[in-house]
């Protein structure tokens, strides 16, 4: 039993199946990678875990509890934080207040009619968003607009709102897609730092090899809608069936 | 069943209106992104091409008569167009009769430049900027266009008549086997729905079969994509625009004869061009289109008197209410495409 | 003050400045002067600039924090207004049971209609709202529910009104003289004015207007509250990124509809404010002209802005009242110092802006404001004030000023 | 322009402040010391003339004020004198108003009532207006009305048709001149009977508001009482521009009479959309099809252009009436405008020279004596054996004997059944009196079913 368990979950769009049949267990407190080539279901299958997509059939478990047919917010608030393919942050707001609204949304829930109060009177809250700040090395950057930020700012403020959650599972979408190689490398070192610093399970879906093994513990392959593999990345590495499906035709 | 018959028939016609305007209107915002609330005041000013191309047409000189006295006992001032002059009075009067055919001339390049300038003195500027402030800027821009008719027109209506031929009604019932008098229908309401139908048709078509209108369809679906293959889509998009004004424009010149023009004709008609946009779903040509129809249809249907007695007061929201129904049970109205001013 | 920090105690200082001053500050003119007509500091205009102001923050609240535009809030306004009538007409003249009643009426009908329309999104929510209003225009205007009902609701387009018959629980149908009793707040009537003559300068205090204020003021104090608070902040999230709203764990429909009934309470008492201070319901103050009218009152002051609206509030009303009412004999008044034919020249070029014209004047504003002050009447403020301190501060390395989004 | 002075509160003109001026500010003078409201004391009086000049009947407004401006010049003095010359009373002396000159303010009813009620009270609030008059819809008529009431000012309606404004919505400080739709279907029913015959089936177009169903009611039950009946009565919504769908079940409805209870932009398109039907082309029951425009006004006249062309209806006043009255005025608005004046303009321009006739009469400009003026002394109309029959009776101001009656602020007088001339033979000669239908036969009695449940109230000075 992993802290996230997927089990015969099949997903069609029409004619297309997009997944089928798909099993996976994500261990608690592991970096746990899903690759594949484009179009073999990745997207859907995390849209799955998230509650974007309802899977036509099978089961998607988290810490015991399914996770389906709840909507995405409520999905959140069991623990489950994703990170976006590109950044979603507030552009309109200030840093600051980015990585505040995450720890009210933890603090209180999905809604709270909390208008008596003043932000700037919650202490707690704008200790813990400072500390979090502090962490992704952004404290500096706390009065900017989110929008103004650099490319690779914007990354790391949207895994610190995530982390600011205190999550006990982060999922990344292609953290470092469209990323320069300095961005990428600081961003593997950020999610390095994490996964050494905190009890927190990592899923990541990744293109970038580097990044996969950089990182990962435990990689499934996805080919097709369907698991071909899963195994430690050493291994991956070598797998005939892999290199067939997947490293082959990527060069 | 006769009466369902001429209740389709109005709707198809109020609906030829609605699916004009909002033709226009989607074309505007599925190419440029701008929400266009001048719209209404470019069919308005279409509709005053009509009493203009009269107007002209009607320039007098005056002569005394001074057998007759006008209202305050002076001799009286009677006047003479030009144009019965130069051609006879016979001629000349049924060249003033056919005003609002002629006016279908003057109206296409009046309107393009008129669309032609208002986009690139005013729209071109925002693009960028927030639906709200397009909103406001082009609101600002409807009351100036609308008080300058109100300057030079007056605000009282302004008859345009179509001509003789096209005076009356046609017995469209005896065609259908009916008895006679039972369904007449005006034959200007008839070629306003013939003339819709045409100018839908060449716009369809254009976009449909000319290399332009490909490129403009690929720009409405990924205008960023377009542009990178190295196509000037704001050019053409600007085009659009002048084309957009002129089948509103023509829509009005046309729909003078129905009812005559004032200046305040494109503020009653936005609100429900915009609805009409709405239901067809944002961006949705074809959308605009059908909504159109079937609003008018629904409208006409709603004024019957067998349904107004059984609900009074139908026939004033009916057209609110299946935008509601329609708007609650598909999420983008009838054919809209996600993700489009959903933001 | 209030749990205000410095720079929003500063704005509500001045801005209750700016309000309880408005006698004297909206009659710069001597009565007797030719600029007279520009005096705006009588009791009615003054208290529809408050009031028009409570309706604009209020529609604030929810477009320039969560960025829904809703096209149909003057119907919130114009059930505020029926249903303080009413209140006058059944119970009492005081105007607190028809204020209170105003509210809950208005916050009622918005929680309805936002329950509904706030499934959806962008331009197709605008339509929903703008559908409910003109129904609801509609079913006033022709007095439908009344027809059904066999009594008058809203009396047609006459608007409904106080007659000497009304059967009024509290206090008397009509006063002993004959007339219909005036509405008041526990024996003080709203049209009661004092006038102060100051040399050429006539002042005038009415007691309707102050109430109304005072009444504003409490709104505008607690819309910064708002904005100010984790809601605010939470709507602002709404407006900026619903995607990353929802995978924070937050629910959005709850904070949306909060924020429309907040506004729709705010409507709700912009209307009962307008009947207490003249007891009359129209129905045109449903119209989807009048729900456009508080969306550019927002967006010319500045929306998401806390005083933007009111600004946009007083300059859309100012021209409504002063431009409308300048005809032909005044123009000639002013220009009489020109030679006669370029006086007359002159007035014909201005009748055309003001009269019958002031449409234009007004459209023409709208259009000059949003190119060139994108922010609104609020950035021309920071703009000009940005003039002054750039001067003080000369020899200051001028940083970047970083607009904030609630400014 | 002759008008170089400023209007303002007359309260300022006095000495008395001027002096104030010098003493500089130190009391608050709550100026309760005048009797009533606005209280002219300075050497003019300020009227205020609430048209609408926005919107679709800004044209109406525009002839309403034109009226209003030579109506000012007449009672000061300037022009021709126009009707002061023709009054009956001779309180007029061409002095402005008790020898104070008259000035006025103007405003922008926008044909809403919560605009022209806001427009109202800025002129009585910050011009100083003593009265108030104007108007081109009911609705806005009414509305004013009772703020007129309330704040202790005279309102003197402009065009307003509807039976309420002095039956359930009458109030003890306003006036009409205006004729009503009860009168409109009382003179037009006996033409109608006479030219078309007795026994006609009539289909009613409402507009959808108050004065569209007091029209109704009232034309229909007109037309009963000569035998007609009425097949259908059909709501049709303000906004409507387009009215085919309302047309075009007509002709099938066994009708031969279609009456169009429409004003304005309604009533130009519903006639519009109707003679394209091409209903006056047909044959219902062996007889022709006609069509009935109970209320007519040159303006609308004109927007519906040919369509008009012998179509029946009533009106206030026409200036083509040959009595003295309407000559002279015709003649002065003429010359100073280049057309004639249309029926708003008249019923403006007389209101307010009864106006200023009341307050000459009276002796002051308070509301209550100007009442006590236009209800006067009991005199009546000849030829009405009426309890009812008394207040004011004047002459020569268009429309023959008038009476403005006590009992609810009505005048009664000869109400004109037109048509829409056949050849017209100029851009003004649009329509043609039929028949001049005599006060007699529009008399009703202010307990009349159609005008119950108002009470007029007492008069209020205001302050």
């Amino acid at each position: 039993m992993g802290i996230l368990d997927v089990k015969n979950v099949s997903k069609r769009f029409g004619g297309l199946k997009a997944l089928s049949d798909v099993n996976l267990s994500i261990k608690e407190n592991s970096v746990h990678a899903i690759i594949g080539p484009n179009g073999a279901g990745k997207s859907t299958l995390l849209n799955c875990l998230v509650g974007k997509l309802i899977p036509d059939t099978g089961s998607v478990m988290f810490d015991g509890q399914s996770v389906l047919g709840r909507s995405p917010y409520e999905i959140n608030q069991m623990g489950i934080s994703r990170v976006f393919q590109t950044p979603e942050i507030f552009g309109d707001l200030t840093v600051m207040e980015n990585m505040m609204i995450p720890v009210f949304a933890r603090r209180d829930g999905a809604f709270r009619m909390h208008a008596v109060a003043m932000v700037n009177t919650e202490t707690d809250v704008i200790e813990q968003a400072e500390q979090v700040l502090e962490d992704m090395n952004m404290a500096d950057k706390r009065h900017m607009t989110a929008a103004s930020l650099s490319r690779g700012d914007k990354r790391r403020l949207e895994i610190g709102m995530c982390l600011s959650q205190q999550p006990r599972l982060l999922l990344l979408d292609e953290p470092t897609a469209g990323m320069a190689r300095a961005d990428t490398n600081n961003t593997i070192d950020l999610l390095k730092q994490i996964k050494d610093e905190r009890d927190i399970t990592i899923a990541i879906i990744e293109h970038d090899m580097h990044v996969v093994f950089s990182l990962a513990e435990r990689i499934t392959v996805l080919a097709q809608g369907t698991p071909l593999v899963e195994d430690e990345p050493q291994k991956i590495r070598g797998h005939p069936k892999v290199r067939e499906a997947y490293l082959g035709e990527s060069g | 069943m006769d009466a369902i018959i001429l209740q389709i028939l109005n709707g198809l016609d109020k609906g030829s209106a609605y699916a004009l305007i909002a033709l226009g209107l989607t074309l505007i915002f599925g190419t440029l992104g701008v929400v266009n609330f001048a719209h209404g005041a470019l069919f308005m000013i279409g509709a005053f091409c009509a009493v203009t191309v009269q107007r002209l047409l009607t320039l007098s000189y005056e002569t005394v008569d001074p057998t007759r006295t006008d209202f305050l006992g002076n001799p009286m001032k009677v006047k003479t167009p030009y144009i019965e002059s130069w051609f006879g009075p016979e001629v000349g009067a049924s060249i003033i009769e056919w005003s609002v055919p002629l006016a279908i001339l003057f109206a296409i390049p009046v309107m393009l430049l008129i669309g032609y300038a208002m986009e690139r003195g005013l729209i071109k500027h925002f693009y960028k900027r927030p639906h709200a402030d397009q909103i406001l800027v082009t609101f600002g821009l409807a009351i100036v266009l609308q008080e300058l008719i109100k300057h030079y027109y007056g605000a009282n209506p302004i008859q345009t008549p179509a001509p003789d031929a096209f005076r009356g009604s046609f017995d469209f019932g005896q065609l259908l086997g009916f008895d006679p008098n039972v369904i007449i229908y005006p034959y200007w309401r008839l070629v306003y729905f013939g003339f819709a139908a045409i100018i839908i048709a060449a716009v369809f078509s254009f976009l449909q079969f000319t290399t332009f209108g490909m490129v403009v369809r690929a720009g409405m679906a990924d205008r960023e994509t377009v542009g990178l293959l190295g196509i000037d889509i704001d050019k053409r998009f600007t085009i659009m625009f002048g084309l957009a004004a002129a089948v509103a424009g023509l829509a009005g010149v046309m729909y003078a004869p129905i009812n005559a023009p004032n200046y305040h004709m494109g503020m009653d008609f936005l609100v429900l061009s915009f609805v009409v946009v709405v239901v067809g779903g944002m961006g949705s040509l074809p959308g605009a289109v059908l909504a159109g129809f079937l609003l008018g249809i629904l409208e006409s249907f709603a004024s019957m008197n067998e349904v107004k007695t059984i609900l009074p007061g139908i026939d004033q929201i009916i057209i609110y209410l299946v935008a509601i129904v329609v708007l609650l049970t598909r999420p983008r109205g009838l054919m809209g495409r996600k993700g489009v001013m959903e933001e | 003050m209030f749990g205000l920090d410095k720079k929003d105690t500063t704005l509500l200082i001045i801005v209750a400045l700016l309000v309880f001053l408005a006698p004297f500050l909206l009659n710069p003119f001597p009565a007797d002067s030719a600029m007279a007509q520009f005096n705006a500091g009588y009791p009615d205009l003054m208290q529809r600039f408050v009031i028009f102001g409570i309706f604009a923050i209020g529609f604030n609240i929810l477009f320039g924090l969560t960025g829904y535009l809703s096209f149909g809030h003057a119907a919130f306004l114009g059930v505020g207004s029926y249903a303080a009538v009413w209140m006058f007409k059944l119970l009492t003249m005081n105007v607190i049971p028809a204020i209170v009643l105003a509210v809950i009426v208005g916050g009622l009908f918005a929680a309805l209609i936002g329950y509904i329309t706030l499934r959806r999104s962008g331009i197709y929510f605008s339509i929903l709202t703008l559908a409910f209003a003109q129904m609801m225009f509609a079913i006033a205007y022709s007095d439908l529910i009344g027809r059904f009902v066999g009594t008058s609701i809203t009396n047609g387009e006459t608007g409904l009104q106080l007659t000497l018959n009304d059967p009024r629980i509290l206090g008397e149908s009509a006063t002993p003289d004959g007339s219909i009793p005036l509405t008041n707040l526990f024996g003080w009537d709203m049209r009661s004015t004092y006038q102060m003559d100051v040399g050429a300068w006539l002042f005038q205090f009415n007691f309707g207007y102050y109430f109304c204020a005072v009444v504003m003021l409490i709104a505008f104090f607690l819309s910064i509250r708002i904005f100010r608070s984790p809601f605010g902040l939470m709507l602002r999230a709404v407006k900026s990124n619903q995607q990353r709203m929802n995978y924070t764990g937050l629910n959005i429909r709850p904070y949306t509809l909060t924020a429309f009934i907040i506004s729709g309470m705010y409507a709700g008492l912009a209307g009962g404010l307008m009947a207490s201070m003249d007891p009359l319901a129209g129905a045109e103050r449903m119209q989807w002209t009048a729900s456009g009218e508080v969306v550019l009152m927002t967006i010319l002051g500045g929306a998401g802005t806390l005083i933007g609206p009111v600004l946009g509030a007083g300059f859309i009303k100012y021209f409504e009242n002063i431009f409308s009412k300048i005809n032909e004999a005044t123009l000639h008044q002013w220009f009489s110092f020109l030679p006669d034919g370029l006086e007359t020249f002159v007035v014909w070029v201005a009748e055309h802006f003001v009269g019958s014209g002031w449409h234009l004047t007004l459209g023409i504003l709208f259009m000059l404001v949003v190119i060139f002050l994108p922010g609104g009447l609020v950035e021309g403020g920071q703009k000009i004030g940005g003039l002054f301190s750039r001067r003080k501060q000369a020899d200051e390395k001028s940083k970047a000023t970083k607009t904030e989004p609630a400014e | 322009m002759s008008n170089k002075d400023i209007s303002r509160r007359g309260v300022l003109k006095t000495g008395a402040v001027a002096g104030a001026g010098v003493a500089l500010p130190t009391i608050f003078t709550a100026s309760q010391a005048s009797a009533f409201t606005n209280e002219p004391t300075g050497s003019s009086v300020t009227l205020g003339f609430n048209v609408p000049q926005t919107g679709p009947y800004a044209d109406e407004g525009a002839d309403e004020l034109r009226a209003y401006q030579l109506a000012v010049e007449h009672l000061n003095g300037e022009g021709d004198g126009g009707m002061l010359n023709t009054f009956s009373s001779k309180a007029l002396k061409g002095n402005g108003i008790l020898g104070k000159k008259v000035e006025y303010v103007t405003g922008d009813t926008q044909t809403k009532s919560d605009a022209a009620r806001a427009s109202a009270k800025s002129m009585i609030e910050k011009d100083g207006a003593i009265m108030i008059t104007g108007g081109s819809s009911s609705g806005v008529a009414v509305a004013v009305q009772a703020l007129c009431q309330e704040a202790g000012v005279i309102f003197m309606a402009g065009l307003t048709h509807s039976n309420d404004t002095t039956g359930k919505d009458k109030k003890a400080n306003g006036f009409r001149h205006f004729f009503d739709a009860y009168m409109s279907g009382a003179a037009l029913a006996p033409v109608l009977a006479k030219l078309y015959g007795p026994d006609r089936k009539a289909y009613h177009l409402t507009a959808d508001y108050t004065w569209g169903w007091t029209q109704q009611e009232s034309i229909a039950a007109a037309t009963e009482a000569q035998g007609w009946e009425t097949v259908n009565n059909v709501l049709t919504p303000l906004a409507s521009t387009d009215f085919s769908s309302y047309i075009a079940p007509v002709l099938n409805s066994g009708a031969d009479v279609l009456v169009l209870n429409h004003y304005g932009g309604n009533m130009v398109n519903s006639l519009t959309n109707a003679v394209q039907f091409g209903l006056r082309d047909k044959q219902v029951n062996g007889k022709n099809f006609e069509i009935v425009v109970p209320l007519y006004s040159r303006l609308m006249a004109k927007g519906a252009g040919e369509n008009v062309k012998g179509i029946f209806g009533s009106t206030n006043w026409h200036w083509s009436l040959q009595d003295d009255g309407s000559k002279a005025f015709v003649q002065s608005f003429g010359t100073k405008y280049g057309f004639p004046p249309s029926q708003a303009a008249h019923t403006c321009y007389v209101q307010t020279l009864l106006y200023a006739d009341a307050v000459e009469r009276g002796g002051s400009f308070n509301p209550c004596s100007v009442v006590e003026a236009l209800e006067g002394d009991d005199s009546s109309l000849p030829g009405i054996s009426s309890d009812a029959n008394k207040g004011f009776l004047f002459d020569g101001l268009g429309n023959g004997p008038t009476l403005y009656r006590s009992a609810d602020h009505q005048c009664f007088k000869d109400v004109l059944v037109v048509k829409g001339k056949d050849n017209p033979e100029s851009e003004f000669d649009l329509l043609e009196v039929v028949e001049i239908t005599p006060t007699a036969q529009v008399w009703y009695e202010p307990d009349n079913p159609m005008f119950a449940g108002g009470n007029l109230g007492t008069c209020n000075p205001g302050a």
